[in-house]
């Protein structure tokens, strides 16, 4: 049963974190960066994307390699899709 | 020819293991789903077939004198949207596939049956609906369905026809990621990555393509689907939107997509010439890699479709030089199997004669690729006949000569009967000759300056424009053959033995037609793949 | 994520094509990342296009990002990594084979579903009210008061919210399917359907709702933090 | 019968011989390569037939071998990539001072106007051995402006500006096409581009009935919109002097610096605030729905004129001197 405790609490734990992190990234768009606030802005949300993915989706303990390697190849073809079109969008104005 | 009763009764097989509707409508066993989708599919194939020959009769004359232009605009549409996504881009997949990648990796059925099933009841709501969308009306934008025509210039159903291929898109999602489980996951005792069959390593990198690309183009339909019906005017010139942005965002799908129809259909030879050259795949990894490569490479490359649609000269650069890179893979493989004949022991059957044709037609459809994707030259023969004839001696030389050489190639294995080998070489003859004849000429037009999607042409195009009508109506007769032979076959064939062909795969160590489980009892492999030195090759395989 | 020792010899839920429950699990597991990573490359035709309107047309993205109400927006996303808290916890409760603590949990996920989901009709409601819905009706004149530097072209303030009720409601549609997805568990869960040894419904559900998290962990802030610093 | 039968259209422009020059030399390349790879097909099917006493004899893969069929064809194609690439950029980047041509594209007709004036709608008369400048726009949906004979193609997409040039090299007329799907009579759209001797082109110029150059049309628009209150050539007015703005760096309001192109100006009269110069408040109003198609065209040319030295000037430009500074400063930060 302690293990189980142990559990609950851990998940708290990842669960208080992702709200102060959603807090911080609220209070953080107040504050003139410039072009740093997109960047701390995503920087944040991947953050928690992670916390969510590693510790409520069990993809850290597992052993199954073939999870990451399947999570890793959807990021990589995302941004291929965007960096790409990206690429076209960037340096239309230069012709 | 002894009309023999089917085979012998005792022998329990996925054919006659249960009878009655509700065993095919229900059944999860992915050899009678794939016989399911081979009914669907050729329904399909027929219907743009038909759709094409009224194209090329209209094409016969330079005037518009067959059909108005609007219908002539909604039969070109029609056939590029049934061949597309309910012809070229299922049918190796759906039919060889599902019947065979559980059997050569030695596994009694895909990783979801139920998903399996699901995918064709998909496939059959989609073809329902296309069918219904072109009877009562039909689409006039082209497979393509460019906005800002497709999102406000037209009121043809454009969004029926979107959602039909938006749910043939999750049907070609479920199989791809049933495939990609599957092979991870089910492989026999001993069947390492590299014994696998090249046959299993193209549906890997088919499904990973099917996985990863499809979305992109169903979310691509919802947007236009959302501008039409909720003017969300994403693509809108008015708003500041841009038309360019749709082009991306569907070219990224429809690139790779070309990539689905292809690489089945090379495992498919890949399977075809080893055998009936007795001799092992020359450079197993380079071929099996080179399918992988291809998935890969093939999502860098969609915007050499854009070269001159106004998208930035340097990124144009970008996509021109990783188009090459595509294409050096293709190459691998041609030279390897070319490679594989050298010293073989050769047998003209069917299936090797269809392998032929592929390697032939492919390889020019392939090296016309490095016409197109020269910048210089592109801007001079994109959107007019060179690009038609590029793409069809890739898909109707390369993708349906493979289906059909898998088709003759596994027959016996899936029906328990020889079709007529006669026939069968007559009607690869005829295909090769019909093809060539309707689609090499129009190389020549479009370098010629003859745009794609005319309704009426100047009248200096005409002559070229009847030969290739004539073409294609040896190209239909071609197509016809094979449905006959083999529906004859069914019940006058002669009986197929387990291994007629003396070929390698665990395909071929259990009965023809396989029982229900596919081996009585889960194989062992521990054998290279295409190891034909120890096969010994019957001494007459085949009629001579 | 240790493997529950199998009880019987044969699990009644092992399929007949699989050799034994890890395998199954495994293929499981597999094919839902595999889903979840149709998912990722769905949304990202949207983010595609959403990167490209806005490195276009900045200014006016920042000015129709203030006027969505932050309050609302951050209390979602609260609610909504509630929800993710509950689903986890119903995960583990499962996993051990606790129904009560099991269908509890799923209960407050569809509970906190449908409050997000709440919150976000009353958003819809006020860009209703607000003239802020694109079409013929759409007039969006930036902020009052404030010296306005420059006054905000109409056309990519649409821009902005075609993406925004584009994005905002593919994912709602998506809560609603995880919503009516959790229901159907819950009532299964409830008949004793899911034991400590079969619960991959359940985690497979889990991994859908989480990932629709994520979703919206990364909309939030692109969508209502553009610019709230002007 | 292949007397007559050519395998490609006439080369009627500069850039025409390039292209076929990379054709052919692909043609030969592919041409070699599809016999090599046929002739092996065919002579190791003959050789090597399955016949009594002969046995497959099976050999390795090869790494050296797949190496090489590797790398030979990587090092060709990037040849033949550089090679296309520069004629790409040949075709992609109009000569200055080439004559000019607006063209407006809408479903199913082409509309093309000289700077003289002169309207002509599916027939384009320009004259031998000058540059021509096609600057295209679409009233509805994408077209592509395709001449075989000179081998461009450039897709014409609504709502921006879209350039494509041509040297004619050779008199005669030559077809027109819509190359972009764009309705029912896209297969009508079609027309003829007539390229005439230089002394023809001035006779054909001056024959047509005179409305009055592009530019004087532009001035006109110009005054009637009310647009002089604002861009003053005098003094300095509420909006920035036009005068010698077009083709130079703009810098703008939030720091970014653009070319003032046909695009930014056409941008410029239907969306003003988005690209405000810097010093200058977005008082602009919008003119979206207030100009045509052609009468932009016509705005357009006219504030190129301003930025014209004198001599090249077309006719018609109130020629003030443009004030000493570009920018004067009192305006308030």
């Amino acid at each position: 049963m302690s293990e189980h405790k142990a559990s609950i609490r851990f998940y708290l734990g990842i669960f208080l974190t992702l709200l102060v992190l959603t807090g911080a990234t609220a209070g953080v768009a107040y504050v003139d960066l410039g072009p740093l606030n997109p960047v701390i802005a995503l920087g944040i949300a991947t953050i928690k994307a992670l916390l969510v993915a590693l510790f409520f989706m069990h993809v850290y303990g597992t052993s199954e390699r073939m999870t990451r390697v399947v999570i890793v190849s959807g990021l990589f073809f995302l941004m291929l899709l965007l960096g790409l079109s990206l690429a076209d969008y960037a340096t239309r104005a230069w012709s | 020819m002894a009309t023999v009763a089917y085979p012998s009764p005792e022998r329990q097989n996925y054919l006659n293991q249960e009878y009655g509707i509700k065993s095919w409508l229900l059944t999860t066993d992915h050899k009678r789903i794939a016989l399911l989708y081979l009914l669907s599919i050729t329904f399909f194939f027929f219907i743009g077939g038909f759709f094409a020959l009224l194209i090329r009769l209209e094409l016969l004359t330079p005037a518009g004198d067959l059909v108005q232009a609007d219908t002539y605009n909604k039969l070109f549409t029609m056939h590029g949207l049934v061949m597309v996504f309910f012809f070229l881009i299922p049918v190796v997949p759906a039919v060889l596939g599902n019947f065979l990648v559980p059997i050569m990796i030695g596994t009694k059925d895909l990783a979801f049956p139920r998903i399996n099933l699901l995918s064709w009841y998909l496939y059959i709501a989609a073809g329902a609906l296309m069918m219904h969308c072109m009877l009562t009306g039909g689409v006039d934008t082209g497979w393509t369905f460019y906005a800002p025509f497709s999102t406000a210039f037209t009121n043809t159903k454009i969004v029926e026809a979107g959602l039909a291929a938006f749910i043939a898109g999750f049907s070609s999602i479920f199989t791809g990621l049933n495939f990609i489980v599957t092979i991870h996951r089910m492989r026999a005792p001993g069947m390492t990555w590299t014994r696998m069959p090249l046959f299993i390593w193209a549906h890997y990198a088919t499904s990973i393509i099917q996985v990863l690309g499809t979305p992109v183009i169903a979310i691509t339909i919802v947007l236009v689907a959302a501008e039409r019906l909720l003017h969300l005017g994403i693509f809108d010139p008015k708003l500041g939107g841009d038309p360019l942005l749709f082009q991306h965002l569907f070219w990224f799908y429809s690139h790779p997509a070309v990539y689905i129809m292809i690489l089945p259909s090379m495992g498919v030879v890949s399977e075809i010439i080893p055998c009936f050259a007795r001799k092992r795949i020359f450079g197993y990894t380079f071929v099996a890699l080179s399918s992988v490569a291809i998935a890969v490479f093939g999502f860098l490359v969609w915007a050499h479709h854009m070269f001159v649609a106004g998208m930035s000269v340097y990124a144009a650069l970008i996509f021109s030089m990783l188009s090459y890179l595509v294409a050096v893979p293709s190459a691998i493989k041609v030279f390897n199997w070319t490679a594989t004949l050298y010293k073989g022991s050769i047998s003209y059957t069917t299936p090797m004669l269809y392998a032929f044709g592929f390697l032939g037609l492919f390889t020019m459809g392939g090296l016309t690729g490095l016409f197109l994707a020269a910048l210089g030259i592109d801007v001079h023969v994109t959107d007019t006949y060179f690009v038609v004839a590029h793409f069809h001696y890739i898909m109707v030389g390369g993708v349906l000569m493979g289906y059909l050489g898998g088709m003759h190639f596994w027959w016996p294995k899936i029906s328990g009967r020889m079709y007529p080998e006669g026939w069968g070489r007559l009607a690869a003859l005829i295909v090769f000759i019909g093809f060539n004849l309707t689609f090499f000429p129009q190389f020549i037009l479009g370098y010629m300056g003859m745009p794609r999607r005319y309704w009426q042409y100047p009248p200096e195009f005409q002559v070229l424009n009847v030969l290739s009508t004539a073409g294609s109506t040896v190209l239909a007769v071609g197509y016809l053959l094979p449905m006959v032979y083999f529906l004859w076959s069914m019940r006058y064939g002669k009986i197929a033995e387990d291994n007629p062909w003396a070929a390698a795969g665990l395909e071929w160590m259990t009965t023809s037609p396989p029982p229900t489980y596919n081996f009585e009892e889960t194989p062992v492999v521990d054998f290279e793949a295409y190891d034909y030195e120890n096969i010994k090759a019957k001494e007459a395989p085949v009629a001579r | 994520m240790h493997d529950s020792p199998i009880t019987a010899e044969h699990n009644p839920a092992l399929r007949h094509h699989f050799s034994d429950m890890a395998q199954q699990k495994n293929a499981a597991s597999l094919g839902m990342w595999l889903f979840l990573v149709t998912e990722i490359m769905f949304f990202g035709g949207m983010f595609c296009a959403y990167l490209i309107y806005r490195l276009a047309f900045f200014n006016d993205f920042s000015a129709a990002s203030r006027s969505l109400d932050i309050r609302l927006g951050a209390t979602n996303t609260a609610v909504l990594i509630g929800s993710s808290l509950t689903v986890v916890l119903a995960v583990n409760a499962a996993q051990s084979g606790n129904r009560k603590r099991l269908v509890t949990y799923l209960l407050a996920t569809i509970f906190l579903g449908c409050v997000f989901l709440g919150i976000k009709a009353v958003e819809y409601k006020q860009k209703f009210d607000e003239h802020h819905v694109p079409g013929p009706t759409f007039d969006f004149e930036g902020e009052k008061g404030a010296a306005e530097e420059r006054p905000v072209v109409q056309g990519h303030a649409q821009l902005f919210f075609v993406l925004y009720f584009l994005m905002t409601g593919m994912h709602a549609i998506h809560m609603i399917i995880g919503v009516g997805l959790f229901s159907v568990l819950t009532l299964l869960a409830w008949k004793g359907h899911y034991t400590s040894s079969y619960y991959t419904p359940i985690e497979n559900s889990g991994l859908y709702w989480h990932f629709v998290d994520i979703i919206w962990i990364y909309l939030f802030p692109l969508l209502y933090l553009i610019n709230r610093h002007h | 019968m292949f007397a007559n039968a050519p395998l490609w259209p006439e080369r009627a422009s500069t850039i025409a011989g390039n292209v076929d020059a990379l054709y052919i030399f692909l043609l030969v390349v592919t041409g070699m390569m599809c016999l090599l790879i046929f002739t092996c097909i065919l002579v190791f099917a003959a050789r090597f037939r399955a016949r009594p006493g002969h046995e497959a004899e099976q050999n390795e893969g090869s790494i050296p071998l797949e190496i090489t069929w590797s790398a030979i064809p990587f090092v060709v194609f990037m040849f033949i990539f550089v090679w296309g690439a520069v004629i790409f950029f040949k075709e992609r980047t109009p000569p200055r001072g080439s004559m000019e041509v607006y063209t407006v594209a809408k479903q199913w007709m082409w509309k093309f106007e000289h700077v003289e004036g002169q309207r002509e709608i599916n027939e384009l008369h320009v004259p031998v051995g000058r540059d021509v400048k096609m600057i295209m726009t679409s009233q509805d949906v994408i077209h592509s402006f395709y001449v075989p004979a000179f081998r461009i193609k450039q897709d014409v997409v609504p709502g921006r500006y879209a350039t494509a040039w041509f040297h004619a090299t050779k008199a005669g007329t030559y077809h027109l096409f819509c190359a972009e799907y764009c309705g029912t009579m896209h297969s009508g759209m079609v027309g003829d581009v007539v390229v005439m001797e230089p002394a023809q082109y001035e006779a054909w110029l001056g024959g047509g009935t005179a409305t009055g150059s592009l530019v004087t049309t532009g001035q006109g628009m110009f005054q009637s919109l009310g647009c002089p209150t604002c861009h003053r050539f005098d003094t300095q007015g509420r909006g920035p002097n036009l005068t010698g703005v077009f083709g130079k760096p703009v810098l703008l309001e939030d720091g970014r610096t653009v070319v003032a192109d046909e695009n930014y100006i056409r941008e410029s009269i239907l969306v003003p605030s988005a690209k405000v110069v810097s010093g200058f408040k977005p008082i602009m109003p919008t003119f979206q729905g207030l100009v045509t198609e052609e009468q932009m065209n016509a705005l357009v040319a006219y504030v190129k004129s301003l930025s014209q030295p004198q001599s090249g000037g077309a006719a018609g430009t109130p020629n003030l001197k443009p004030p000493t500074s570009q920018q004067s400063t009192e305006n308030p930060r």
